[in-house]
């Protein structure tokens, strides 16, 4: 028979490297039509890197996205990056990029003012110009700032960086320490069912909840949520490199025929994503890191979700249909003992 | 910083915005290149003979028929790596010294004209074993007598002494006594794998002006690049890595699976060398989460409020560091939960066993631990009787509470997103709840 | 040792391409290797993730589980051959504008067994989708994406889909 | 390295000469979803064992494509392919146990490309294409050098990967008698697409007046080949059709099959579950009327 059940789960999650202490650096070197090359070696691996990392230099210069290339290519041209791991890019680079806009705008007025023939003080950036406040038809675009900074032979490149601030060395005796000063929240609510003959268990709706503070690009963060729900459907329901574990370690996985991951057919039929934003206080534009946290509440809430449809709970993961139908066979034994 | 200090979403123009993906075109039209994608004329293949027991001793080695077969470049072993260790902690080798100690570890490899030419090689390889016995349970490893997977033991010392990651806050005993109920639970998790689309691959070459490059899946090159430079003791203007776009990570290329070998070789040869792990060489001997272990024990009153909290994890590191450290450390860090716990102590350690090195993967080392927690925090509410969404309400953290570690929590919303997912679910909470807030 | 191999002629987007291939390649080894495309990629090299997905005579098929050799006269489509210059066809623009890739890796695959499914069936259920795409993994986790992607392909929302069979595209 | 030649012949004349062998491992080749992967990871591997040079005959230009009826028997040829089948208007409406295992089986892209022959010719206890067609007493037409000869499916296979078929016989057909009664299939994998059986099960079943004529129930995934579960038949035959009766029934096939532990299940599941799936085939099939 299939018996329904709902779970949830909620956890937190840091944002940046444990501990802190991992820099990123951004470069942005204004060109001739006024254009700007955007460097960082952090990596893009479908998370949307690139594009929100552009996104938040372009809100920070207050002109469009399109003025952006950005290259992430390599050692020798791009900005130094510590690593691409623990939720940490949009929320460092970030920072690095709103950095390195700021040292962007500090020269450009020293440039302008040179040019435009006004004292530094008296000018004012705004969207792409720098004008004279008191006389705004006194300025210069930044296409006219990029070929006159260039041709005549000044360099204009804005560089920035952030450096999460080290924790203090872990006290040993109590472990104290600071591993982030911004951390995501998340709940998420599952229904499942769960069929007791064969211990097969179905996602069929999945809530997500997450405050990942401001959200700089919804589609991409909504990419990974959706990214997550499968992963972490994949590690309540399936994932297991070796199922005999440790008894026998030589029957593994060693393809996607055997190392099962969730394919089209096992998303859940209905899901939805919500976003609280909570401004984070440390974060660029207030965001938080989105990246891992997203994959963390699904299997703790479809293993609830189980016990709430048949009755036992999964101590070892994953719920293979084998695993479940164990526990239920378990159960019953031990009710018919009762009885 | 002016600029991060906006307030209002909607004063904001770019962020926010729903843009479609910067490289979104290049994936719908295939134009994208990745790693596996790159393509150098007069480009060698490398493969690798791996260790097929857990634990064994390398008595002999013999290469000498193998760098004689036909289309042979070079053939490298332990003795033709300048350093050979290497990762975050570096205590992995490159190519095995006397003793293997996972499955697959790399001991030699070849690069040569072909795929066909490499294996041939390594079928030439002489290599005399002697099949040593294993640990592969970790609570076996931890145990008295049990065989070594490393000379300096099993068990990994924290801060050089100690046995345990200790974190305490509180009076736990003192916490156990003002309980209505103590609930136990123990908690594992198995070995997963990364299984990104692009399996790891590396190309190496040696550019005009005698700089190493290499095309790499590392999700970080300049953490990969200084790892990598020890290595080949290269200064890091002779080194550069070339990257940035990778079909899928997730951790796994944090750590390096194909880097080192491939730039060793193109050194050995001054000719592009492609290594290109298979999906069975992904799967089998790249970097996993690993297995955990975690006992809860937890006091909590009739209201509902856990009064004390007791952990005890074992992580199975495998046989190098790799990330496992790292990760346990953020797993103690977490593993209390989303939960204000007065009285707490987590005792975690880490043991290694003859299993391939643990890695990061998405969620690192704290989802595994939020499964056990929050899958026993559901128990403590069967306990006491009420419901899953009441007692995360009732222990909630606070803006301005310090988490377990001490951290003050500055933006805090379980409250909001535990209100906001009840109303998604179409749940309806007592008016207390809905009128809770996380600013206290 | 001797690896035999012979010309393989056949039709690569529409396009008569001869090409050595070796007596136990695989049309994937001869489209990355032969032919220098990149666009079908090697994920599992066994059949199971669908990243090399083309189209091989009006249907969706892994070109790492097909003998090269076979592949002789017939017409094969990668993704490389679906855009009309800048044109993108509506599944290339409905994956992009609905965020659908997320690494990129599987997209080429997954562009293709989506074509060609809506060649066969203009109209199809969500689950019909699900359905006829779940041969093709995405770890990254872009299926509910993909599949709206491929519905509003389907309502016509980026344009009407080329009539007629794909070698018509 | 081991060397592959490939051969495409368009007539049985020259397939009968290269199927001889002469110091050659010969593999027919019709779909290759399984062969070819097999190949490619064999071209990975480390080749410490001189093997025989692998002759690959393609057996795609030899029009075994086609499904034909004759009274009451229908001819599926070997390398129809999977999608083609669940295509075909005769499966779809007369043998639905083998459209619903069809259905079922790897993902469209690869039921493309697949056959029906090959998923036989694997021998895979796994198969899903078996216990159907079992059920619908198919035979097999096997042609060599020597002629025709005919094998009856349930004693075509002899081990996980061995078929009475020799080296030099082609299958070239297979035959079923769709029949008057209902048939089904069941499949438990370990996800809902792509995913080989756990447990699979199909059932053929004649009723009359709700009391069971005849019934053929075969198991996969649980033996070394798919296995007929005379048991369970005998149990059914003469009884009225109740779900108790099924239930009870389908208990027997424990009696039929040896499951072992592999990577995808235990021995375990897979007995504890089989009667389950056998019981759900009877119901299915006690609940579809041939039309």
């Amino acid at each position: 028979m299939i018996k329904k059940g709902r779970g949830m789960a909620t956890v937190y999650y840091p944002t940046g490297f444990n501990g802190g202490g991992d820099p990123d650096l951004v470069s942005l070197r204004i060109k001739t039509d006024g254009t700007i090359d955007m460097t960082n070696a952090s990596c893009e691996m479908g998370q949307g890197f690139k594009g929100v990392a552009i996104q938040m230099a372009a809100e920070a210069l207050g002109i469009p996205e399109t003025f952006f290339t950005i290259d992430n290519s390599n050692t020798d041209t791009a900005a130094f990056s510590m690593d691409t791991a623990g939720s940490r890019s949009t929320y460092i680079v970030g920072l690095a990029a709103i950095s390195a806009a700021e040292d962007l705008i500090k020269k450009i007025k020293v440039f302008a003012a040179g040019s435009l023939g006004v004292d530094i003080s008296e000018l004012k950036y705004e969207a792409g110009k720098i004008f004279k406040a008191s006389d705004p038809g006194s300025s210069m675009t930044l296409a006219q700032i990029g070929a006159a900074s260039t041709y005549g032979g000044t360099f204009i490149i804005g560089v920035g960086g952030f450096l999460p601030p080290p924790g203090p060395p872990r006290d040993p005796e109590t472990g104290a320490t600071i591993p982030s000063r911004s951390m995501a929240w998340g709940s998420t609510v599952v229904d499942v069912e769960v069929d007791d003959e064969t211990g097969v268990v179905e996602v069929v709706n999945l809530y997500d909840c997450y405050d990942i503070g401001t959200v700089i690009n919804p589609l991409m963060a909504e990419g990974q949520v959706d990214g997550g729900d499968i992963q972490g459907i994949g590690m309540g329901l399936f994932e297991n490199l070796s199922p005999y574990f440790p008894q026998n370690i030589d029957i593994y996985a060693s393809n996607y025929t055997d190392y099962i991951i969730p394919t089209f057919m096992d998303i859940p039929k209905h899901s939805e994503i919500e976003f609280i934003q909570k401004h984070d206080p440390f974060g660029p534009f207030g965001a938080k890191g989105c990246g891992e946290m997203v994959t963390n509440t699904q299997a703790p809430a479809i293993i609830n979700a189980i016990y709430d449809a048949v009755g036992v709970l999964v101590e070892s993961l994953p719920a293979t249909p084998e695993n479940v139908l164990r526990l239920i066979d378990k159960k019953n034994k031990a009710e018919k003992k009762v009885a | 910083m002016d600029l991060c200090r906006k307030e209002v979403s909607k004063m904001f123009n770019s962020v926010g915005k729903r843009v479609p993906r910067y490289d979104g075109i290049g994936h719908v039209t295939g134009r994208t290149q990745y790693v596996s994608d790159v393509r150098m004329p007069d480009m060698l293949t490398c493969k690798t003979l791996r260790c097929p027991y857990h634990k064994a001793r390398i008595k002999s080695i013999d290469v000498s028929e193998a760098r004689k077969s036909s289309g042979v470049y070079a053939v490298i072993t332990k003795d033709n790596v300048p350093h050979n260790l290497f990762a975050m902690v570096p205590d992995h080798h490159v190519l095995a010294e006397e003793i293997t100690r996972y499955k697959g570890q790399n001991i030699a490899a070849v690069a040569a004209v072909s795929r066909e030419a490499a294996l041939d090689a390594l079928a030439k390889i002489k290599i005399e074993y002697e099949e040593l016995k294993p640990v592969i349970d970790p609570e076996e490893a931890i145990a008295d007598g049990a065989p070594q997977v490393r000379p300096e033991g099993n068990n990994h010392l924290f801060d050089g002494t100690s046995l345990v990651r200790k974190i305490r806050r509180g009076n736990v005993e003192e916490g156990f006594k003002e309980a209505d109920f103590i609930v136990e639970g123990r908690y594992t998790t198995p070995s997963q794998e990364h299984a990104p689309m692009e399996t790891c691959c590396s190309v190496a070459y040696l550019d005009a002006s005698g700089k190493l490059v290499i095309h790499s899946k590392a999700q970080g090159l300049y953490f990969a690049q200084g790892d990598l430079a020890n290595v080949f003791q290269l200064p890091l203007n002779k080194l550069k890595f070339v990257g940035g776009t990778i079909g899928g990570g997730f951790g796994g290329m944090n750590s390096i699976h194909t880097d080192h070998i491939a730039g060793l070789l193109a050194l050995a040869t001054g000719k592009p060398v492609r290594f290109a792990l298979t999906r069975e060489e992904e799967t089998l001997f790249s970097t996993i989460r690993s297995p955990w272990i975690f006992k809860i024990k937890d006091g909590i009153r009739k209201d509902g409020v856990i009064t004390a909290r007791h952990v005890e994890v074992l992580h199975d590191c495998g046989a190098y560091t790799e990330l496992g450290l790292y990760a346990v450390e953020k797993n103690a860090n977490l593993i209390a939960g989303a939960n204000l716990i007065k009285n707490l102590a987590v005792d975690s350690r880490m043991v290694y066993t003859n299993k391939m090195p643990s890695g990061s993967m998405r969620g690192f080392g704290v989802n595994v631990g939020q499964y056990a927690e929050q899958v026993q925090l559901d128990r403590l509410a069967r306990a006491v009787g009420i419901s899953p969404m009441e007692i995360r309400f009732i222990n909630a953290f606070h803006v301005g509470d310090k988490n377990h570690t001490g951290n003050e929590l500055a933006s805090v919303s379980t409250i909001e997103t535990l209100q906001k997912v009840a109303a998604m679910s179409g749940q309806k909470l007592p008016e207390k709840y809905l009128a809770m807030s996380s600013d206290k | 040792m001797s690896v035999m191999s012979r010309i393989l002629k056949f039709y690569l987007n529409g396009n008569l391409v001869h090409v050595a291939a070796g007596e136990a390649d695989t049309l994937l080894d001869v489209l990355r290797d032969g032919l220098g495309l990149t666009s079908p990629k090697c994920g599992c090299n066994h059949g199971d993730c669908g990243a090399c997905t083309v189209i091989l005579n009006g249907y969706s098929a892994k070109s790492c589980t097909i003998l090269a050799l076979t592949a002789e006269g017939k017409n094969v489509w990668t993704v490389d051959g679906l855009a009309n210059g800048d044109k993108l066809h509506p599944v290339q623009r409905a994956f992009h504008e609905y965020g659908a890739p997320q690494c990129g890796y599987c997209t080429p695959g997954m562009v293709m067994a989506a074509v060609a499914f809506l060649n066969h069936y203009p109209s199809p259920t969500e689950s019909e989708v699900k359905e006829a795409l779940s041969g093709n993994l995405c770890r990254c986790g872009g299926y509910k994406k993909y599949v709206q992607a491929v519905m509003a392909a389907a309502r016509g929302e980026f344009g009407p889909l080329p009539e007629g069979s794909v070698e018509n595209v | 390295m081991r060397e592959y030649e490939y051969h495409a012949p368009e007539s049985f004349e020259s397939l009968v000469n290269l199927a001889s062998g002469d110091g050659a491992e010969v593999r027919f080749l019709a779909g290759g979803t399984d062969l070819i992967p097999r190949i490619s990871a064999e071209k990975n591997q480390i080749p410490y064992e001189k093997k025989l040079p692998m002759r690959i005959i393609y057996l795609g230009t030899l029009g075994l494509d086609k499904v034909t009826e004759e009274g009451e028997r229908v001819t599926i040829g070997a390398c129809c392919t999977l999608s083609s089948l669940l295509e075909n208007e005769i499966v779809k409406t007369k043998m639905p146990a083998l459209r619903d295992a069809l259905s079922e089986m790897a993902g469209v892209s690869i039921r493309n490309t697949a056959t029906i022959g090959g998923n036989i010719m694997n021998a895979s206890p796994a198969a899903d294409s078996v216990p159907p067609l079992l059920v619908l007493d198919a035979v097999c037409a096997l042609r060599s050098a020597s002629g025709e000869r005919r094998v009856s499916l349930a004693e075509y296979f002899t081990g996980p990967g061995k078929t009475v078929a020799k080296p030099d016989e082609v299958l070239v057909s297979i035959t079923v008698k769709p029949g008057p009664g209902g048939s089904s299939f069941k499949k438990l994998g370990r996800r809902k697409a792509e995913t080989l059986s756990v447990v699979n099960a199909a059932v053929y079943l004649e009723l009359r007046d709700g009391f069971c004529q005849s019934a053929r129930v075969a198991v996969g995934s649980a033996a070394p080949t798919v296995v007929r579960c005379v048991d369970v038949e005998q149990a059914l035959v003469g009884k009225k059709i109740d779900e108790g009766v099924v239930r009870e029934a389908s208990l027997l096939v424990t009696k039929a099959i040896s499951p072992i532990d592999d990577i995808r299940s235990s021995a375990w599941y897979r007995a504890r579950v089989a009667p389950i799936m056998v019981a759900r085939a009877v119901l299915t099939a006690a609940g579809r009327k041939r039309g």
